[in-house]
């Protein structure tokens, strides 16, 4: 009998490199990472409310550091590709059947898009931005 | 074309020219060299896989099995790799084009320039050739229980269950997967972890979770709600792209993420949800 | 093979996502004004602590924090996973005990205010 | 060699095949049951079936118009006594899938919906949109997955019946992946394993269908029956022969020549019915055979349209509306856009007929039994006599699965009285096999290839036993493919390597299509009478007096088959004129 079937490993460090697609999905989970830190910097910000006005100023200060800007800017690209991923994602997780046909994927994403542009003006308006 | 309703008089197409011509070049040439190369391994005589180059004449409108075919009659008949049916629903012919999983059935040489690099479909240990071998695939599928296993029992002599088109139309997408394993070698998850059921499987086990004949969903939680099943499952898409059948796995799975999670919830926090 | 626990973690984790997804980026948005010198009107400290005295002001800062350290301590989890990392108990265990402890850490802060 | 000592074998794990095993699990769960196939089940050509499946259901229909669509359809060469137990067969079968779960097209009040098709007078085929075959093979399959007395085989490639004291006991089969040879011992064999439309160059049917099964039955002493009936399909795509279903004209689709005529209203299937508006039984609803002869005809008169793919005439949907089209042809859309590049919504399609299925077969009587004892067959290896001499679209689906459980049934009752089995003489038989493909692994000396002998076999089919046949093409057909069986018998394999080799399999089922083709050949020379699918130039009408009788070819070796006939049963319907103008009723 001279069956010897090749088994192929999988490098598991290296395997998204294999396809751009791979690539994306890591990227995606990645933004975890930043979110992360960010929730941390969150924490320490509440830190800094609860301890007073002056603790917070040290903070919003500690805030305009170069890092700080840059950590941020980062932040935001990827918490803002963090959520159009999730957005997109919504229509797999909660296909919407009305009668025979469903609801076009696009609609559904669309109208979380929607819903996030309508919040996030909302809560700037209640920080007082405009 | 128009679109408008075609009449049987006047002429649908011109007798010479209009716009059935333009379908037919007879004898045109249409004829392009393609080269492949395709990945060899025979463990009758080799200890590794190597790759193999070919160049062929071709159809413009072929697909890569067409030149697989031309090769296997008119170069080397010691190529070997499966097919059947031709038309993308046997699920025989997958491998991995340019390190993309395609049906070579339904991988359309014009869609490529240069080098065609064909391989085994990945994350499948390699029989020879382009053949793996699909054991394992095979072992998952039975065990998600993929048949229905009726909420209520009826005779056939009573006449058909029934469902509305609407019910039907909820499940049809999970019901028309192929079988082809292309998701399998697209998912990294299971490349890294073999033991993970799979889209596939899922996805069948969901189609009668979600049949309004079927009662069975709980049995085949026990296979779907462990770690090999949906949880090891980290939301790539990878299958959802490569499937050819338009199954969509990884909603499927999503889905399934869920109402597990609901499952979950019933039995561990609702008191008497046990049931 | 038992049915698995995931869903423990799983559910605050999709939680968590679609509260990052609809809060986090407009957050950032604010502080990073507020690092780039033009501090929104909210963020000013009378504003903000009053916010966050109110009981559901608590509750509100508390979820989103909360939640958002659990759904990325879980998908960190899994990227680690994907990355080579194979002591998926370990890197587990720190990044939730670390999701649950930042977690507490801001409730007790909440609690101060 | 290792000794597989079961039950029942079935060979083919298609429609035929997986119906009887389930049919025999649920019967005889204490049966062993060996699946053997040369591809995973669901690959089998099953999964290609498109437009459906049928079978009397509602209350417009009745069992007597089923019967006289499938006899007159089938130029009463349909054993009538069959028809009848088939009819009534069909619709609890199909009610058995649905119960399996098979996603049968509904109506709005949750019951079976039903289409038009081809040669029916009402509407009554049942289908999974145009998916119907692929539903019903994955249903089966999944369903068959829960029978613990079910050990597949999957692929394996069968070769040799193994015949002892008269009777059907067994099979040898090499394991493709290693390439062992096995055998197999068992009560009852039953072949399920498919058409061979393969002998031709363009076919609808998949690379696996190559005969073998019929071969097998037919080397063993079984007789093939019919054979010279060859089912083309009217609308097939010139260049790779794949099928636009019968439901593309079932929905409302027409077909006109180079000059927009419907011309099927110049062979008797007049007059024209209004565009969009198809009528059962008349115009581009006529048989099959009748509307693959009239595109000989419209060839002839120079009335086709040419395309760089050949000869063709032009299938056109757009007035269905893009709608109707997604919604009941999805697939046939997504060919033609594929392999032709031609958008349906938008133009017509290019076409022209394919050889599509086997009417004949291994000879069975209604209860699926050969006359070999202990040997069984369903499905398209079968020729039970249903289809006659050109099959409805839509009845054989249901064939496989009638007679696929059928078989089971008669292989159950064959079991039970049974003498032991000489196993020394069964080792012996299988050694045979072992030494047939010894001999062809160590072949030499010769420069006879496969894929040329292929090639010339394929062409004789076409050139000498298409659409149209005559004695002095036939003849010509008789001596070429029996001048190709002598030279196969030097072909030379290439691989002679052990492990999934496709060169080797490829060879050996050129070897069964050589037989079959013989058997086609032989019998449509013998027929001199035009019927259904045989229609001759020199022969134009039916002769009810002398053909009224199935051709059972049998197997002589090298020699040239032997060639007799059998009555056909007819019950309650004389020969009668097989009408499909639009003015009969
Ligand atoms: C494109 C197309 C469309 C069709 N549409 C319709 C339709 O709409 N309605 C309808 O009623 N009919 C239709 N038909 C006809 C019908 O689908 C077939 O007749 C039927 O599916 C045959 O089923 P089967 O089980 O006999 O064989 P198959 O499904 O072909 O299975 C044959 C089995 O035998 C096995 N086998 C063969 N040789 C060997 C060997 N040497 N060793 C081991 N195993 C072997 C194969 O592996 C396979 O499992 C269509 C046919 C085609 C080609
Ligand atoms: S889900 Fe799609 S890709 Fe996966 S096996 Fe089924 S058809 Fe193939
Ligand atoms: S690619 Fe794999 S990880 Fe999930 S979404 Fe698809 S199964
Ligand atoms: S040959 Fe059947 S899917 Fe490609």
């Amino acid at each position: 009998m001279s069956r010897k079937p090749l088994v192929r490993e999988v490098p598991p460090t290296t395997w998204y490199f294999r396809h751009p697609r791979y690539l994306r999905y890591m990227s995606r989970e990645v933004t975890s990472i930043f979110v992360g830190a960010y929730c941390v910097l969150l924490v320490v910000g509440l830190q800094s409310l609860s301890s007073g006005e002056a603790a917070w100023e040290d903070f919003l200060m500690a805030l305009r550091s170069p890092a700080s800007i840059a950590f941020q800017f980062l932040a935001l690209i990827a918490t803002v590709y963090h959520a159009a991923t999730w957005f997109n994602a919504t229509q797999k997780a909660m296909p919407l059947q009305i009668g025979e046909d469903f609801v076009a994927g696009n609609i559904i994403s669309g109208a979380h898009y929607v819903a996030w542009a309508v919040l996030s003006v909302g809560v700037l308006i209640i920080a007082g931005v405009f | 074309m128009s679109n408008s309703l075609p009449r049987s008089q006047p002429p649908l197409a011109a007798p010479n020219g209009g716009a059935v011509a333009s379908l037919g070049r007879p004898g045109g040439n249409n004829e392009r060299l393609v080269q492949l190369e395709v990945l060899r391994y025979n463990p009758d005589t080799d200890t590794e896989a190597h790759f193999q180059h070919y160049e062929v004449m071709c159809q413009e409108e072929w697909v890569v099995l067409d030149a697989l075919n031309k090769i296997k009659a008119d170069i080397d008949p010691t190529l070997n790799y499966r097919w059947s049916c031709h038309m993308a629903v046997c699920g025989s012919c997958g491998m991995m084009i340019n390190g993309e999983p395609k049906l070579s059935c339904h991988a359309f040489l014009r869609s490529y320039e240069g080098v065609i690099r064909v391989e085994p479909l990945t994350h499948f240990p390699v029989e020879r050739d382009l053949v793996t071998a699909p054991d394992d695939f095979m072992e998952k599928l039975k065990r998600v229980k993929p048949y229905l296993i009726p909420k209520e029992t009826k005779a056939v002599s009573e006449g058909e269950y029934k469902q509305t088109p609407a019910q039907l139309m909820k499940f049809r997408q999970y019901s028309m997967c192929i079988n082809c394993m292309l998701c399998y070698a697209a998912c990294p998850e299971y490349g890294l972890t073999p033991s993970f059921i799979g889209p596939a499987a899922l996805t069948l086990a969901h189609r009668y979770n979600i049949d309004s004949r079927d009662g069975g969903r709980k049995e085949r939680q026990e296979v779907v709600a462990t770690h090999e099943g949906v949880w090891e499952c980290t939301f790539v898409g990878a299958c959802s792209e490569v499937c050819p059948a338009h199954v969509d796995p990884a909603s499927a799975l999503q889905q399934m993420k869920i109402t597990s999670s609901i499952d979950w919830i019933v039995e561990h926090l609702i008191p008497g949800g046990k049931s | 093979m038992a049915k698995s626990h995931k869903p423990v973690v799983w559910f605050p984790f999709a939680a968590g996502g679609t509260v990052i997804a609809f809060f986090i980026p407009v957050i950032v948005l604010l502080t990073l004004m507020a690092a780039l010198g033009h501090v929104p009107a909210g963020l000013g400290y009378d504003k903000l602590h009053a916010f966050a005295a109110n009981g559901l002001g608590k509750l509100i800062i508390f979820g989103v924090v909360a939640l958002s350290l659990w759904s990325s301590a879980h998908r960190l989890r899994c990227t680690f996973y994907d990355f080579g990392a194979r002591a998926d108990t370990l890197v587990a265990t720190v990044l939730y005990v670390g999701a649950i402890v930042g977690s507490l850490f801001s409730a007790v802060y909440l609690l101060r205010i | 060699m290792e000794t597989i000592s079961i039950d029942v074998v079935i060979i083919g794990a298609g429609g035929a095949g997986l119906r009887a095993a389930i049919a025999l699990a649920e019967t005889a769960p204490q049966l062993r049951i060996a699946l053997i196939s040369k591809v995973y089940p669901m690959r089998s050509h099953t999964c290609a079936a498109e437009g459906g499946a049928a079978g009397v259901i509602k209350p417009d229909d009745s069992f007597d118009m089923h019967f006289d669509d499938t006899v007159g359809g089938g130029d009463w060469l349909s054993d009538q006594d069959c028809v009848e137990y088939f009819i009534h067969e069909a619709p609890k079968e199909l009610l058995q899938l649905e119960h399996w779960g098979c996603p049968w097209n509904r109506e709005a009040d949750g019951s079976v919906a039903v289409r038009p098709f081809g040669g029916m007078k009402k509407k009554r085929t049942w289908f999974a949109a145009d998916k119907s075959g692929f539903h019903i093979l994955h249903t089966l399959f999944q369903t068959s997955l829960q029978f613990p007395s079910i050990t597949r085989f999957d692929e394996y490639y069968a070769l040799d019946l193994l015949v002892d004291d008269g009777r059907c006991q067994g099979v040898t089969a090499m394991e493709m992946r290693s390439g062992q040879l096995r055998q197999f011992h068992a009560k009852a064999v039953i072949i399920a394993g498919g058409g061979a439309g393969r002998m031709f160059p363009f076919s609808t049917n998949g690379a696996i269908k190559t005969g073998d099964g019929m071969a097998m039955a037919y080397r063993a002493g079984a007789p093939l029956k019919d054979m010279e009936f060859v089912q083309y399909h009217p609308t097939g795509l010139p260049n790779t022969g794949s099928l636009l279903t019968e439901a593309c004209r079932g929905e409302g689709g027409i077909l006109v020549n180079k000059n927009g005529r419907r011309y099927l209203q110049d062979y008797g299937m007049g007059p024209e019915t209004p565009v969009g508006q198809p009528q059962l039984k008349t115009m581009e609803l006529g048989p099959r055979d009748r509307v693959s002869q009239a595109y000989w005809h419209e060839l002839q008169k120079g009335n086709t349209v040419t395309t760089q793919w050949g000869e063709c005439v032009m299938l056109d949907m757009r007035h269905l509306g893009e709608k109707k089209i997604n919604e009941r042809l999805p697939l046939v859309r997504e060919l033609a856009e594929a392999y032709l590049g031609v958008d349906i919504v938008k133009e017509a399609v290019p076409i022209r007929p394919v050889v599509h299925y086997m009417m004949g077969g291994i000879s069975t009587n209604t209860a699926a039994a050969t006359p070999l004892p202990g040997l069984f067959a369903a499905g398209e290896c079968a020729c039970v006599s249903l289809n006659g001499a050109n099959r409805l679209g839509s009845n054989s689906l249901v064939e496989l699965l009638v007679f696929g459980r059928r078989a089971a049934l008669s292989a159950i009752e064959h079991i039970e009285s049974l003498p032991a089995a000489n196993t020394a003489a069964l080792n012996a038989r299988a050694e045979d096999t072992q030494s047939r493909i010894r001999e062809l692994f160590s072949r030499s000396d010769s420069t006879e290839s496969m894929s040329g002998l292929r090639k010339e076999m394929m062409d004789t089919m076409e050139k000498n036993v298409g659409i149209y046949r005559t004695e002095e093409g036939l003849q010509e057909g008789v001596n070429k493919i029996h001048e190709l069986r002598e030279r196969y018998r030097r072909v030379i394999l290439t691989d002679k390597t052990t492990v999934f080799n496709t060169d080797l399999f490829q060879v050996l089922e050129l070897g069964s299509m050589l037989d079959c083709a013989e058997a086609v050949t032989v019998g449509a020379l013998a027929r001199k009478e035009s019927r259904g699918a045989h229609q001759r130039l020199d022969y134009v009408e039916r002769d009810d007096k002398n053909y009224l009788r199935h051709t059972m070819v049998r197997y002589q070796g090298m020699d040239s088959p032997c060639v007799d006939y059998l009555d056909v049963v007819i019950t309650k319907s004389p020969p009668g004129v097989r009408d499909y103008s639009g003015d009969h009723k």
